[in-house]
C-alpha cells in the first residue's frame, strides 16, 4: 500500500517537473513550480522526511514562486511603459 | 594548532557579518580596515599552520572511532593549506588595491564590497581545507553565489549582468551534477568524507573482486563535472571569458588568480583521495580524461586569447589556456607533476593578478580596456607599462619567474609536453606583449575592427574609481609590483620548491591520506632531494619567452589579429546561456566517453 | 520499483537541463534550473529511505525503533536552502538584465561574443 | 550557434548523460534497503547527545560546519541581492498607492497572520524535538509577515518591516553562529563542539548547543528572507526610472 503511494507521488513529481519545463510563460510556470513544490513536499513526507518536506513546502511552493512572480511583474511593468 | 584550522575559514566570515550588521553606521575607511584585518588574520593563521606539522581538525570534536566518524574533517595538508594561504594573501592584496575603490557604494551598505570579498575568501579557504565531499559542495556553492554577485556588481552597465547570469547558470548546473555524483557515492559507500569514501570503495572492490563498475564511473564523471566547470576546462569553459571580461578588476584578480585553480585542485584532490585506489576508476581512464581536456583547453584558450582586443577578455582566455596546462600537469598523476603545477599556480596567480591590476589602471585612466582605442595612450605611465610587460614575460615563461620553474618541472616529464607548453606560453605571453607594445609604446598600427568574426570590443567602459584618474594611484601600482615580485620569488627561493615537492609526495598518496585523516598518522615526510632549475628547463623558458617577443614584434605592425580559420570557434563563444548549457551536458558525455573508452 | 525513484531523479534533472537550454525567457530558465535542482533532493532522500521505518524523530518513539537515514535529510535541507538562494540571485540578475538590455530573451543578448 | 546546432549538441549530451546515469542506477542498492551505516551512527550519536530529532542533531551538532556554510550561502546571497537590486543612478522610488482589498480577504488575512506567525515561532523553538527548526520556522515567520501586504497593502507591510533592523539581525544571526562555534574552542574542545550540559532528553532545553545554534539560524533565516523579499518587492512596486520611459541602461 505504502509502496503504491510512493510510486504515485513519484510519478506526480515527474509530471509536475515536466509541466514546469513545458510551460513557457513564466507567470504560469510559477504556478506549476508551486505545484511541483507541493508534490515534492508530499513525497518527502511519504519518504519519512518531514523536516525536508516542511522546508520544501515553505521554500518551493511559497518563496520561490513569489520571487518569480515579482520578477515577472517588474519585467512586464517595464515592458508596458516602453 | 590543529584546533585552530576552522578559524582560517570563519574569521573572514565573521568579518563580513560584522560589516553587514554595522553597515549603516560605519564610515567607509573603518569598514575597509576591518575587512583588511580579518583577511590578514586569516592569512596569518594559514601561514602559522603551514609552519607547523601537518594536522587534521575534526570540527565539533567528532573524532573517528575505528575509522568512522559522524563529523566533518578539515585537513591541513600542505597543498590545501598553501592554497588557503595564497587565497588569503591575494585577498589582502585585492583589498589594498581597491582601497577607496568605487565612488558609489550601494546606499546604506558602505561595507558591501569588502564584505562580499571576505565571504569569497571564506568560501575558497573552506573548499581548500575540507576533507568532506558534501562540505566541499557547500563551499563550492558559497564561492559560486558570492562570485555571481561580485561579477554583476556594476549593475549600471549592460555587460556585467549578462556575464554574471551566464556564470550563475553554468556553475550552478555543474554544482548540481556534482551533488548527484556525491549522492551516488553515498549510496554505494554510506560515507561522505573523502578518505572514508575512498577506503570503502577499495574494500568493496576487494570483496567483489573487480574494479570500477558503472556506478563508480558515473559518480566520478558527475563529481568531476562541477569541478571542471569551475576550472573552465573545454567544453565547460564558456562562462569564464564572459564573467572575467565584465567583473570589477579586483574581482578578476581573485577569479583568475585562485578561484579557477580551485577547480583544478578539487579535481586532483577528489581523484587522489576518492578514486585513486584499487576501488576507484582505472588510472588510465582518469589520466586520459584530464589530459584531453587539459590539452584542449590550452590550445583553445591560446587561440582565442591571441585574437582578443578587449584586454580583460584576452587575459581571461589566457587563464583558460594556463588552466589547461595545469590540468595537463595534474594528469601526469605523479608527485613531480603536482609539484610543478603547484609552483606554476603560485607564479601564475601573482603574474595574472598583476596584469589585471595594470589593466584596471588603464580602465580608470582612460575609460577603456580596448587594445585599439588605447593605442599609444599609455605612454605617460611607463612604470605601469613596465609591470604589464613583465607580467607578459612571466606568462611566456621567462626564467626565473615561478611560472617558468613550474612549467619546466612539468614539461620534463614527457617528450611531447615541451612543445605544448612552449607553444601555449609563447602565444599567451605574446598576446600580452603585443598589447603592451601598442598601448604603452604606441608601436605599430592601432589595429582595426575585425571583419573575420564576432568580437567583443572594450571601449566605453565606466572607470571603476567613479571618475577618471590622471596619475595611477600609488596603492594600485604598489600592489601590482608586489604581486610580480611574489611571482619572481616563487622561482628563486629553493626552500619553497623543496617544501612543495614534499607536499606533492603526500598529496598523491591515496592510502597515506586516508591513514593521516582516519588513523591519526599524519603523513609528515622529511624533505628529500628535489628537482630545481635545470639547463633544459631554463632553456625552454628562454625559448618560449623569445618566441613570445617575436610573435608580438611581428604582429604589432599587422592590422588584424584574426586567425581566419578559427572563425567557427569564435562563433561558438556566443554569450548565449542555452548554448553554454548544451555544451556543459555534451561535456558530461565527453568526459564519460574518455573515462570509459 | 527498486529503481524507479532513482530514475525519476534522473528524469527531473535531464528535463530541467533541456528546459534551460531551449528556453526563450530567462525567468523561465531560472525556473527550469530550480527544477533541475529538485532532482538532487529526490535522489538523496531515495538513497536514505528504509522500508517500514519511520522519521528519525524520537520524541514519541522507542529509541530502538527503525528509522530512515537522518543524514541525507540534513543534506537535502542544506540543498533546499542553497537552491532558493541561487534562484534569488539569478532572478535579481534577470531584473537588471531586463533593464539594461530591454529584453529577457537569451537570443537577443549579444553583448559578449567572440 | 544556430538553434538547430544547439539542439543537436544538447540531445547528444542528454542521451550520453542519461545512459551513464541509468547504468549507474542498476548498480545502486535497491530502494528502501536497510543498509545505512552513516545514518545508524548518526542516530546513535543523536541519542547520546540527548537530541530527539536526529536530523537536528546532524544539522546543528554532528555536521554543524555544513550548516555554517549553508547559513553563509544564504547570508551571501542576501547581501548579493541587496547589491544587485540597489537603486541605481537614474532611478527613483515611487510610493505605491493604497490598495482596495475585499473585506473578506482582509478579515481572512488578518486572522491567519498571527496564527502563521505563532506556528513559525513554535517550529523554530521545537527544532531539536520535532520536525522543523530554525530554517523552516524562519521561512514561515518571514512569509507570514507578508500576509499583511495581501490583506492590507504595501504601506502596512513597510510599517512592520524596518529594513535596517532586519539587516542588523541578519548579520547578528550569522555572527552568533560563528561565535557559538568559537565557544567550543574556548571551552578547550574543538570548533563547534557541543560543550554545554546536554539536559533532559525530550525537553526544550535538551541537546546542549543545538537549541542555541538553531535559534541563531532562526533569526538569520527570518531576517534574510524578509530582506530578500523586500528588495524584490521594492523593484516590482517602488523603483522606477526617473525619465519615466526607460530604466537607465545604455541610453542613459
Amino acid at each position: 500500500m505504502h509502496d503504491a503511494l510512493i510510486v504515485v507521488v513519484l510519478l506526480l513529481v515527474a509530471a509536475a517537473a515536466t509541466g514546469a519545463v513545458l510551460q513557457r510563460d513564466p507567470a504560469r510556470q510559477a504556478v506549476v513550480l508551486s505545484a511541483l513544490g507541493l508534490t515534492l513536499a508530499v513525497l518527502f513526507t511519504v519518504l519519512q522526511a518531514p523536516d525536508v518536506g516542511l522546508a520544501q513546502l515553505a521554500v518551493g511552493s511559497a518563496v520561490t514562486p513569489l520571487m518569480i512572480l515579482l520578477t515577472v511583474r517588474k519585467v512586464r511593468r517595464k515592458g508596458r511603459r516602453e | 594548532m590543529d584546533r585552530l584550522l576552522p578559524l582560517i575559514v570563519v574569521v573572514p566570515l565573521l568579518g563580513a557579518a560584522v560589516l553587514v550588521a554595522a553597515g549603516r553606521h560605519v564610515p567607509r575607511p573603518v569598514a575597509e580596515a576591518v575587512a583588511g584585518l580579518a583577511a590578514a588574520a586569516s592569512a596569518a593563521l594559514a601561514a602559522a599552520a603551514l609552519a607547523g606539522p601537518p594536522e587534521v581538525s575534526w570540527v565539533g570534536a567528532w573524532r573517528p572511532q575505528d575509522g568512522h566518524s559522524v563529523g566533518i574533517v578539515l585537513v591541513g595538508d600542505r597543498i590545501g593549506l598553501g592554497l588557503a594561504a595564497l587565497t588569503s594573501l591575494l585577498v589582502v592584496a585585492v583589498l589594498a588595491y581597491s582601497w577607496r575603490y568605487f565612488d558609489e557604494p550601494p546606499h546604506g551598505h558602505g561595507g558591501a564590497f569588502p564584505a562580499l570579498v571576505l565571504l569569497f575568501q571564506g568560501g575558497m579557504c573552506g573548499f581548500a581545507l575540507t576533507g568532506d565531499l558534501f562540505d566541499a559542495f557547500v563551499f563550492f556553492e558559497l564561492m559560486g553565489v558570492v562570485g555571481y554577485a561580485l561579477t554583476g556588481y556594476r549593475v549600471e552597465e549592460a555587460r556585467p549582468v549578462q556575464g554574471a547570469l551566464v556564470f550563475g547558470f553554468v556553475n550552478s548546473l555543474g554544482g548540481y551534477a556534482t551533488l548527484l555524483g556525491i549522492g551516488l557515492l553515498y549510496a554505494r559507500t554510506g560515507e561522505l568524507g573523502m578518505a572514508q569514501v575512498g577506503r570503502e570503495l577499495d574494500q568493496a572492490a576487494d570483496a567483489a573482486g573487480h574494479g570500477a563498475d558503472a556506478l563508480v564511473v558515473a559518480a566520478f564523471v558527475l563529481v568531476l563535472t562541477g569541478l571542471l566547470v569551475k576550472a573552465a576546462a573545454v567544453p565547460f569553459h564558456f562562462w569564464l571569458p564572459d564573467a572575467h571580461a565584465v567583473a570589477p578588476t579586483p574581482v578578476c584578480m581573485l577569479l583568475s588568480g585562485v578561484m579557477v585553480e580551485m577547480g583544478g585542485y578539487g579535481a586532483a584532490r577528489v581523484w587522489t583521495t576518492v578514486f585513486g585506489g584499487p576501488g576507484g576508476v582505472p588510472a588510465a581512464g582518469a589520466r586520459r580524461t584530464l589530459l584531453v581536456l587539459g590539452v584542449g583547453s590550452a590550445l583553445v584558450g591560446a587561440l582565442m586569447c591571441w585574437q582578443q582586443r578587449h584586454v580583460k577578455r584576452l587575459l581571461a582566455f589566457s587563464t583558460v589556456a594556463h588552466t589547461g596546462l595545469f590540468l595537463t600537469g595534474i594528469a601526469l598523476l605523479t608527485p613531480h607533476g603536482v609539484a610543478g603545477t603547484a609552483l606554476y599556480v603560485l607564479g601564475h596567480a601573482g603574474a595574472k593578478a598583476a596584469l589585471f591590476a595594470c589593466t584596471g589602471i588603464l580602465l580608470d585612466r582612460h575609460g577603456s580596456v580596448d587594445e585599439c582605442e588605447l593605442h599609444g595612450k599609455g605612454r605617460g605611465i611607463p612604470f605601469t607599462g613596465l609591470l604589464f610587460a613583465a607580467g607578459g614575460l612571466a606568462l611566456a615563461g621567462l626564467p626565473p619567474f615561478g611560472t617558468s620553474l613550474g612549467k619546466a618541472l612539468v614539461e620534463e616529464r614527457s617528450p611531447w609536453l615541451p612543445a605544448l607548453f612552449v607553444l601555449v606560453s609563447a602565444v599567451t605571453g605574446g598576446a600580452v606583449l603585443r598589447v603592451a607594445a601598442r598601448v604603452f609604446l604606441g608601436a605599430g598600427q592601432a589595429g582595426r575592427e575585425d571583419d573575420e568574426g564576432p568580437e567583443t570590443t572594450g571601449g566605453e567602459e565606466e572607470p571603476e574609481t567613479g571618475r577618471r584618474v590622471r596619475r595611477p594611484p600609488v596603492p594600485m601600482v604598489t600592489v601590482a609590483a608586489l604581486l610580480l615580485a611574489g611571482a619572481l620569488a616563487v622561482g628563486t627561493v629553493p626552500a619553497l620548491t623543496g617544501a612543495v615537492s614534499a607536499a606533492a609526495e603526500a598529496f598523491t598518496d591515496h592510502a597515506g591520506y586516508a591513514a593521516a585523516v582516519l588513523d591519526g598518522r599524519p603523513a609528515g615526510r622529511p624533505e628529500g632531494p628535489y628537482d630545481w632549475w635545470t639547463w633544459t628547463g631554463a632553456g625552454l623558458g628562454l625559448l618560449s619567452a623569445a618566441l613570445a617577443v617575436a610573435l608580438a614584434a611581428r604582429s604589432v605592425g599587422l592590422e588584424s589579429r584574426a586567425v581566419p580559420w578559427s572563425a567557427p570557434l569564435r562563433r561558438l563563444h556566443s554569450g548565449h546561456v542555452g548554448d553554454y548549457v548544451a555544451w556543459t551536458v555534451a561535456g558530461i558525455g565527453l568526459v564519460s566517453l574518455l573515462a570509459l573508452w | 520499483m527498486s529503481l524507479l525513484p532513482y530514475l525519476i531523479a534522473g528524469w527531473v534533472f535531464l528535463v530541467g537541463v533541456h528546459g534551460i537550454a531551449t528556453s526563450r525567457n530567462l525567468i523561465h530558465a531560472v525556473g527550469c534550473l530550480a527544477v533541475t535542482q529538485s532532482s538532487t533532493y529526490v535522489l538523496l532522500l531515495a538513497v536514505g529511505y528504509r522500508k517500514g521505518a519511520t522519521a528519525p524523530v524520537f520524541s514519541d518513539l522507542p529509541v530502538d525503533a527503525p528509522v530512515v537515514d537522518p543524514v541525507v535529510q540534513a543534506l537535502a535541507l542544506t540543498d533546499v536552502v542553497v537552491g532558493a538562494t541561487v534562484t534569488a540571485l539569478l532572478l535579481a540578475l534577470v531584473v537588471q538584465t531586463a533593464k539594461r538590455h530591454g529584453t529577457v530573451d537569451p537570443d537577443e543578448l549579444s553583448e559578449l561574443k567572440g | 550557434m544556430t538553434r538547430r546546432l544547439r539542439l543537436w549538441v544538447l540531445t547528444a549530451g542528454l542521451l550520453a548523460t542519461a545512459a551513464l546515469y541509468v547504468a549507474a542506477c542498476t548498480d545502486l542498492p535497491a530502494f528502501g534497503g536497510s543498509w545505512h551505516p552513516y545514518g545508524d551512527r548518526a542516530v546513535r550519536a543523536a541519542l547520546q547527545q540527548h537530541t530527539a530529532n536526529a536530523v537536528s542533531s546532524v544539522n546543528f551538532d554532528q555536521r554543524a560546519f555544513d550548516t555554517l556554510g549553508e547559513e553563509t550561502v544564504l547570508f551571501s546571497s542576501v547581501l548579493g541581492t541587496v547589491v544587485l537590486l540597489r537603486r541605481t543612478r537614474g532611478e527613483k522610488r515611487v510610493a505605491p498607492g493604497p490598495a482596495e482589498v475585499p473585506a473578506a480577504l482582509r478579515r481572512y488575512g488578518l486572522l491567519v497572520l498571527p496564527v502563521t506567525l505563532l506556528i513559525g515561532l513554535y517550529v523554530i523553538a521545537h527544532g531539536q524535538l520535532s520536525p522543523g527548526g530554525g530554517f523552516q520556522g524562519g521561512v514561515v515567520v518571514a512569509t507570514s509577515l507578508h500576509l499583511l501586504y495581501i490583506a492590507v497593502d504595501y504601506k502596512a507591510l513597510e510599517r512592520i518591516r524596518p529594513l535596517g533592523l532586519f539587516e542588523l539581525a541578519d548579520g547578528t544571526g550569522e555572527a552568533a553562529y560563528i561565535l557559538l562555534g568559537a565557544a567550543g574552542l574556548i571551552a578547550g574542545s574543538a570548533y563547534l563542539a557541543n560543550t554545554l550540559p546536554l539536559g533532559t532528553f525530550n525537553t526544550l532545553s535538551s541537546g546542549g548547543t543545538v537549541p542555541l545554534l538553531n535559534a541563531a539560524v532562526g533569526v538569520e533565516v527570518t531576517s534574510a528572507v524578509v530582506v530578500l523579499l523586500a528588495h524584490f518587492l521594492g523593484q516590482a512596486l517602488e523603483i522606477e526610472s526617473e525619465d519615466g520611459a526607460k530604466d537607465g541602461g545604455r541610453e542613459a
